[in-house]
């Protein structure tokens, strides 16, 4: 394998590890609820994305990146829907106080 | 120590605290996650006899991995079992605590006809 | 290549692992709920790298397990939350 | 001390302080919160022990079917949480050093390595090819171990029965008491209309690698459950009620198949359970497919609960 594949995959994971970073320090640091599901989808959409988008070049095609992308298109979809889902739910909450 | 010892410590620890919340814990939904976590910690150490018997190609001895696979699902369905009687409990007695021999006489009123 | 993967995970895993002090320090229950998704979506990132840098493809089914029940965990607090916050209201305001 | 020592400790970590916490948490529903972390950790642990069956089955039941059953659980029971009077203090002392005592009983146990190791992957590896599978846990489950397995199934539908009759007698036969949403969202839909097919894929592929790499009957059958579940819960479809003929011969159709292939064994294998020489792989494949369906259903219906409505006419 060449290099460049190689600084690829390491420039991609890293960011996408920071985006894991930033997301807790915003679900940690964040004021109220909805700000902090708001930290909760960065890590979901760009540090996964990019940890997938790093690890492509190491993976057999076309199944094993089949299975990858798969992995983050379930994340995409089931995360945005939770979001949705739970902030909802904070609303209902906070109506009834 | 290696991963295997660390995993092999982290085994007992959980049956401990599993073990300590079933008898501490008053609650019966809390006794029954206590009970699942001892379980866990049961099934911990087969997966470490497992991984030390990691021979002939394999990652692990796959007898006691079948086993535990076995234990799993008979835990899972004790558990489903117990949450149903639990919420059955609670549906006639309105409450959801097991009677501790509490001498103030608080607990349910058990008037059978 | 492969210790730079699992170095990643540490640091994944570790950071994600951060977010459950928030599991611990609440204060609502939709606050847990949060952490518990971002450990999932942090624990689906680990699995990924992990299986990159053993090179085991099975690993990868695991991962993508998860990912395909990462809401359902979600879909049932909110349910079964928002069942006692309906049964909760009119006991604040009696008739 | 390498790299992958470094990860397992931090998991370990992890995986030691989520548990406390499901010990002291004050109020249930964030120890079962912590319970569904728990289950998704142990799944990373089992994939650091090489057990990738186990991690997959963990996986499945841990992050789905059991999480739902104790949340909802917990909601129900929030009311009662007031009145509990916590344990005396010398109560959990004497617990505590009797709990230390066995963990550390236990542990000496564990680190005192055996003089020789006893395994049996060679003999399992040796006579795998016989039966035509690829996967070694699939072989003992389903070979060495054949009838623990169909025992296995058997407790499954034993638990729903169980849980069945705890209905009153009036509801006997009715439609299960599952806690469907009650705001007709529109989010909910979509996903409850977008993730069972994908689900469906996935269970069947879970069934069918399951032969010759980590996956299976019981894995994938969990992932159908899961599904079907959350179309329920979407309030897409109704909880069927539970005198419904074809759905009861639904949950016994699995372990009744594999029974079945197990008495046959008597005739042309001349055991219970055998197999007849170069039949054996597709009788497994029939057998599994058959438990994947059962399992799926009964879970489902283990996870939806009792009865407590009466079935329209």
């Amino acid at each position: 394998m060449t290099a460049v594949p190689y600084i690829f995959t390491v420039i991609a994971i890293s960011a996408g590890a920071f985006f894991f970073l930033a997301g807790t320090v915003g679900l940690l640091r964040f004021p109220d609820t909805l700000t902090r599901l708001h930290a909760l989808t960065k890590a979901d959409n760009l540090g996964l994305g990019l940890i997938v988008f790093g690890l492509l070049p190491l993976v057999e095609w076309p199944f094993g990146a089949f299975k990858l992308i798969s992995v983050w298109l379930l994340l995409q979809l089931s995360g945005s829907i939770v979001a949705q889902l739970i902030a909802n739910f904070v609303r209902r909450e906070e109506a009834h106080e | 120590m290696n991963a295997v010892m660390l995993f092999g410590l982290c085994g007992p620890v959980l049956v401990g605290l599993g073990l300590f919340g079933l008898i501490t814990n008053p609650q019966p939904l809390r006794k029954i996650l206590a009970f699942n976590l001892l379980g866990t910690g049961t099934f911990l150490l087969f997966g470490v006899i497992a991984r030390r018997g990691a021979a002939a190609g394999l990652g692990g001895d796959p007898v006691p991995q079948a086993l535990v696979i076995t234990g799993i699902v008979v835990a899972f369905a004790a558990t489903a079992m117990a949450i149903a009687l639990l919420l059955r409990l609670f549906q006639e007695t309105g409450q959801a605590a097991l009677d501790s021999g509490d001498p103030n006489g608080t607990s349910a009123p058990t008037d059978v006809s | 290549m492969s210790s730079f993967l699992i170095g990643a995970a540490c640091f994944v895993l570790a950071a994600t692992a951060l977010g459950l002090l928030r599991i611990l320090r609440g204060p609502g229950d939709a606050d847990r709920m949060m952490a518990a998704q971002l450990l999932g979506t942090g624990g689906v990132a680990t699995l990924l790298l992990l299986a990159a840098a053993v090179q085991s493809p099975a690993i990868v089914d695991v991962a993508l397990l998860l990912a395909l029940l990462a809401a359902f965990a979600s879909v049932a607090f909110v349910n079964s939350a928002s069942h006692s916050q309906v049964k909760a209201s009119p006991a604040m305001d009696p008739p | 001390m390498t790299i992958t020592f470094i990860f397992d400790a931090i998991l370990v970590v992890l995986l030691l302080t989520v548990a406390i916490w499901i010990i002291v948490a004050r109020a249930a529903f964030s120890a079962v919160l912590a319970f569904v972390a728990y289950g998704l950790l142990l799944a990373v642990v089992w994939v650091e022990l090489s057990a990738i069956d186990i991690a997959l089955t963990e996986a499945a039941i841990g992050s789905g079917v059991t999480g739902m059953i104790l949340l909802g659980a917990a909601s129900r029971l929030r009311e009662t949480e007031a009145a509990v009077v916590s344990a005396g203090r010398p109560l959990i002392l004497a617990a505590a050093l009797l709990c230390a005592v066995i963990a550390a009983a236990l542990a000496a146990l564990v680190l005192s390595p055996p003089s020789t190791v006893f395994t049996l992957a060679p003999e399992t590896m040796a006579h795998l090819h016989e039966s035509g599978l690829g996967n070694p846990v699939a072989g003992v489950l389903f070979v060495y171990r054949a009838f623990d397995t169909l025992l296995e199934k058997v407790v499954v539908v034993l638990a729903l029965v169980g849980v069945w009759s705890l209905a009153p007698d009036r509801f006997w036969g009715g439609i299960p008491g599952l806690q469907v949403s009650q705001q007709p969202n529109s989010v909910l839909t979509l996903l409850s209309q977008l993730l069972p097919p994908l689900g469906i894929v996935f269970g069947i592929y879970m069934f069918w690698t399951g032969a010759n790499n980590p996956g299976g009957a019981f894995q994938g059958g969990t992932v159908l459950a899961a599904m079907w579940i959350l179309v329920m819960i979407a309030g897409l479809q109704n909880p069927p009620s539970t005198n419904w003929r074809w759905l009861r011969v639904l949950v016994v159709l699995g372990p009744a198949i594999f029974l079945a292939i197990g008495l046959a064994g008597f005739g042309l294998a001349g055991a219970f359970l055998a197999y007849p020489p170069g039949y054996a792989k597709p009788l497994i494949i029939v057998a599994e497919a058959a438990l994947t369906l059962s399992i799926g259903v009964a879970l489902g219906l283990l996870a939806a609960g009792p009865p407590e409505r009466v079935a329209q006419q």
